[in-house]
């Protein structure tokens, strides 16, 4: 299988999916001429042409809305927003618009389209372009948010989000456009929207997480297994709305302790949504309380020193998971 | 205008008829709502039918509609039956969104009637989003997006307008003027006097103003712009300066607050269908009893919408997570709140 | 004491405030001489004129950033959202604005700015116009999120909030503002942000709750108390962010057992986020898993039957409660 | 302008000298993002100068700057020490925004420099704001806010200059257009070609053209547009015409991709630099030596501002929590992510 980078396997679900279904079509800013501000849609704008892969003026609202619009036309529009932190001036077509249209209409208009860009932290960006997005679109029914961790899979989701035939969210990383290089299958493959992955096999502790936030946690895994005899289960999300629940609960069930690993701000998060699952649906299974790791409750700090101890990194998980680990069991 | 447009004289009955459907529905609208049958915001139209019909009876069938929270007069002349959208009012399920979107999103995806928006101003970027489709399939239709005087001040409808300018895309935005959003007159807010001024920030937009109280010449503005749309592909900005006789919605009265009962009956004498049904009776069109006939048609047709809403049933427990996600609903999710039995 | 309305309670704190400190002032859509589209603002045109009470167009994002940009200047404002949906349009100036103004800049500008309207349900209003917000806002560090449920509490909480030097979103209730009605105390006082309150004590279980499904909640705790002989203790958060988590686990360590109840969507919401404090600090008191009571995941339907439905009431937190309170103790 | 705007030699090498030093900074600037010393998005502003040091030179000191991303020689011009700008690039205690900001978010209270934002078009609301405080407290302050070519497409333009036209705020709204945001040529993506036609959608808004390369020109017009905000209160929108020689950021190359290096010379021959220089020079108030030396000092003042900026010490680890809430930070919420210690 051929090693690709995060971003190729991107840039090849947009160009199979493109080619297989004339009616898929890109816009956003730069991603035309300038071939995408992270190079993700690197020339389909040459082999596509400019009603399929339209520049657009900087008007996050209303080219977002004009992808619902399409969307409710028939098209299947893919929505890239330059990053996810620009995305907040189009919510209200995201959550007002896409998600509740198919409802409101009674079942009429359907809302094939996929928002997509990178979010969360890249490098001393400052406090305004490092945010996880995540939970804003989590909690509204009517999305899917999707945010994979692998190359693999975000070839995989992406092409399962663009022939999805409701609104996703696809959340990817500047930093792993670059840094994430994995096997790839030869040839079509399709990853379901909604399951999660077990990506590391383990007997004592699950950690669940998702997106940038798994290479730290299975960099903490290796870890824990050589310094501390822990064997950890990683579960990657891939979807956090809906989450897989029963994947998560399945996993939990077997090791009785549980840590959640996200980047995101610490309230009412992902790993808040996991923990409430996880108490309701295995309590009795627990031998600790799930102890959760995010970034600290703050503004990204542009100071190289700052940022580095808001964003979680496989030490917090390491401490979280010794301390989950450290409990006598309850029964 | 005295040749009509060069409508039949059958056909500008057909104008009349339309207006005098959508002000009896209206009436028989505001009765059902005082009677608690139907619920939440209703937002009337009456005053204003001449912009409904001008405009969207020269649509094709397959010309697109996207229109506000005050739509069922446009719901209903682009034809959508009354009955379905009594239906939608009361919260049954024959109304046109089976009873889930209610009096503000009015949808018949058959007539390519795409709503009924509730956030003032976000469907000017769906049906830009519409038009991009119609030159993306190299298609000749048009889209007609319906907004009011408050939106000329918020950001999507700069942005529309921008993108709709510069791709060429066959749209035509037309804002009904009733001169007021909510209890605001739009020039306290406003920083134009002239509302079409706003079309001067945009090259290759075609912006008009017309009398909204004047069915052919709303008409033959609507014309134009769609002969532009279907040939040059550029779009259009109307100005329809209107009225709304009646409160903003049920709680806001007709008047005395913000707008005195002078203005109210100064704009009653310009009245849409009065006004058309004298030009059609001295241009020896129509009759008194027609016109008398045509009334009594159309308040059957109004109790019978009524009717017809209150034989429909409502909405069974499986509708509310019926039409979320096109797959079957994640059963994790449902099982987040459990205490009650819907799926 | 007066009994006055929760809408009476807010104009008083909205007309004493601005009495009190002239760098206070209104801004919002019919706020003026339509006395408020919702008649929080009654009279207060009148008393303080138009640079105090100012009449908006309809431009959400920018009359929301003109608060932040006129608290960086030393005013004191008050921006109303006719309703929080239509916050979604300036969410950008919240989030990525006032929320990081001060961090951003080093401590130099703090954004003493209050954002306020009705959030939650009303009546039939369809899926555009019923929603609940505070999620959106809780997870952002730099916020406080405050919802009162009483008019007691809504005119201490407002005039806290007005005095504060960081931007406050508060969220009212249409049907509150008239049918809540409770004692006020004469003169002046303060209610202070960030406190849950116990409004009703009790010993075999809490129900933690906030804003409009209090009521549903207060209700719920005599049934079960006359029905089934339970005893609830009830803790109306009042604030959502930050959370009081020292007052919701006092009381669960009491009562062993906790229902969260909330109106808004299930997932990552406020409950999630409870259910996570409590399991932390709380795990080994807990005889059963903590229930959550919530709106269903659903855009609202216009349809009444169906509405009924969506919105959590009495009778689900008695099904809760039921549940929690049925199971044997682990300990 | 033979008289350049009755300012004295000595005031007019003090323009010079700004803009020599705004440029020097940047190329070490530059430098130092090349060894790593500054990280995340470096926006230069290299041949604008003109706008910067135009526009700001001629405010009072009670007057207030809003300013976008690319602000590294607005805060500089204004009177942010080249040290303190520096060390916020570096992130450390001793920068502008206590290295809390970074290069997209100057910020200097006491001289009334409101940032640095990095959303484009967030901060035209914030300036209104500004706006709004002067008039709520009768001053006759001015509040400049400076922002891109793209900014014109998106609906907080439209939306800021409603409200800026209709309650007369004293706002200079001053659009630099270099032509471009990021890769996209602004006609590509803008419905009118003359961006100034933007202007004609407001009344009571005055709206000029300048040559953004030229000091004295750009300082020309914003003495008138200061002089209509402090005493008819009313809003100005200043198109200044200019050119960055550089990349968008850092990362992205000063020609090659969406614009040709002749076109980036051509823009070259017309520095704001050597034009003013040659002006100078050629009314006898300045000569080549005089010229050098403030070279030379230019220089030593960017080499300065880095050694400064090494040398301030990064920020301790209690910053993280420090400015986020202006009362003690709630421990619940420290609590909810315990595995590491910062407070
Ligand atoms: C973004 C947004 N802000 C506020 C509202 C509340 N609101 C509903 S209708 C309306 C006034 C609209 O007036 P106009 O556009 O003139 O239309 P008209 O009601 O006169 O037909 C307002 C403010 C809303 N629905 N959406
Ligand atoms: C709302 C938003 N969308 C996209 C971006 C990404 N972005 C940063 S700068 C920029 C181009 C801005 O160009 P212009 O306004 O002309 O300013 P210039 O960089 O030329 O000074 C873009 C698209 C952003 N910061 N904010
Ligand atoms: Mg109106
Ligand atoms: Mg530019």
């Amino acid at each position: 299988m051929p090693v690709i980078t995060y971003r190729e396997a991107l840039n090849q679900a947009l160009r199979e999916e493109m080619q297989r279904d004339d009616s898929v079509f890109l816009i956003g800013e730069e991603v035309g001429e300038y071939n995408g501000a992270y190079k993700v849609s690197q020339g389909l704008l040459h082999e596509f042409g400019e009603w399929r892969v339209r520049d657009a003026p900087i008007a996050e609202l209303s080219f977002g809305g004009l992808g619902v619009g399409a969307a409710m036309a028939g098209l299947r529009p893919i929505v890239e927003f330059m990053t996810w932190n620009f995305a907040l001036l189009a919510i209200d077509e995201v959550v007002n618009g896409a998600a509740k249209m198919y409802s409101m209409s009674g079942g009429q208009f359907n809302v094939p389209v996929v928002f997509r860009g990178p979010g969360g932290t890249a490098l001393q960006l400052g406090a305004q372009h490092s945010q996880s997005p995540e939970p804003w679109y989590s909690y509204v029914p009517g999305l899917k948010v999707v945010s994979p961790a692998t190359a693999r899979d975000a070839k995989g989701l992406l092409k399962s989000a663009i022939r999805d035939d409701d609104p996703v969210v696809f959340i990817e990383s500047e930093i792993m456009y670059n840094l994430v290089k994995d096997d790839v299958p030869d040839g079509e493959y399709l990853t379901p929207i909604g399951r999660a992955d077990v990506k590391r096999a383990g007997s004592d502790v699950t950690v669940i997480t998702y997106a940038k936030m798994l290479h730290q946690v299975l960099a903490a895994a290796e870890r824990l297994e050589a310094d501390d005899g822990i064997s950890a289960e990683v579960v990657d999300l891939r979807t956090v709305r809906p989450i897989d629940v029963n994947a998560v609960v399945a996993s939990v069930r077997k090791t009785n302790r549980a840590v959640v690993a996200e980047e995101g701000w610490p309230a009412c998060n992902i790993g808040a949504q996991v923990v409430d699952d996880i108490q309701r649906e295995a309590f009795d299974y627990l031998d600790a309380p799930v102890a959760r790791v995010s970034g600290l409750d703050a503004p990204m700090p542009y100071a190289r020193n700052l940022e580095k101890l808001v964003v979680p990194d496989a030490d917090q998980v390491i401490a979280a998971v010794r301390h989950v680990c450290g409990r006598r069991g309850q029964s | 205008m005295t040749d009509f447009l060069g409508l039949s004289a059958e056909e500008c009955t057909q104008l009349l008829r339309q207006m005098m459907v959508s002000r009896r529905f209206e009436e028989k609208a505001a009765e059902a709502y005082q009677t608690g049958k139907i619920g939440g915001f209703c937002h009337l139209y009456t005053g204003q039918e001449a912009v409904a019909v001008g405009s969207i009876t020269p649509l094709r069938e397959d010309d697109y509609i996207v229109t506000h929270y005050r739509d069922h007069a446009q719901a209903i002349v682009r034809g959508i039956t009354p009955g379905a959208v009594m239906a939608e009012l009361y919260g049954r399920v024959d109304g046109c969104s089976g009873g889930m979107g209610g009096s503000m999103h009015m949808f018949d995806k058959s007539l390519r009637f795409m709503g009924g928006h509730g956030i003032v101003g976000s469907h000017l970027p769906l049906a830009i989003g519409v038009g991009y489709s119609i030159r993306y399939r190299e298609g000749d239709q048009a889209v007609l997006v319906v907004f009011g005087d408050s939106v000329v001040n918020i950001g999507a409808f700069h942005e529309s307008m921008n993108m709709a300018a510069r791709w060429r895309l066959p749209v035509i935005f037309l804002l009904e003027n009733n001169k007021y959003g909510m209890g605001t007159e739009v020039s306290r807010v406003t920083s134009v006097r002239d509302l079409t001024k706003r079309g001067l920030a945009h090259d290759r937009l075609t912006t008009v103003s017309v009398d909204g109280m004047d069915v052919l010449a709303v008409r033959q503005v609507m014309d134009e712009a769609l002969d532009r749309a279907r040939t040059d592909k550029t779009p259009s900005f109307i100005e329809a300066r209107c009225f709304r006789y009646m409160g903003h919605s049920m709680a806001d009265p007709a008047h005395g607050t913000y707008r005195t009962k002078e203005e109210v009956e100064s704009w009653r004498a310009d009245d849409p269908i009065l006004q058309f049904r004298a030009r059609l009776v001295e241009a020896g069109r129509l009759t008194d009893e027609q016109y008398e006939d045509l009334d009594r048609e159309a308040i059957a047709e109004a109790e019978a919408s009524a009717d017809f809403a209150d034989a429909s049933p409502v909405p069974d427990a499986g509708a509310i997570y019926r039409h979320i996600y096109s797959g079957p609903y994640p059963d994790s999710m449902t099982r987040r709140d459990g205490w009650r039995e819907v799926v």
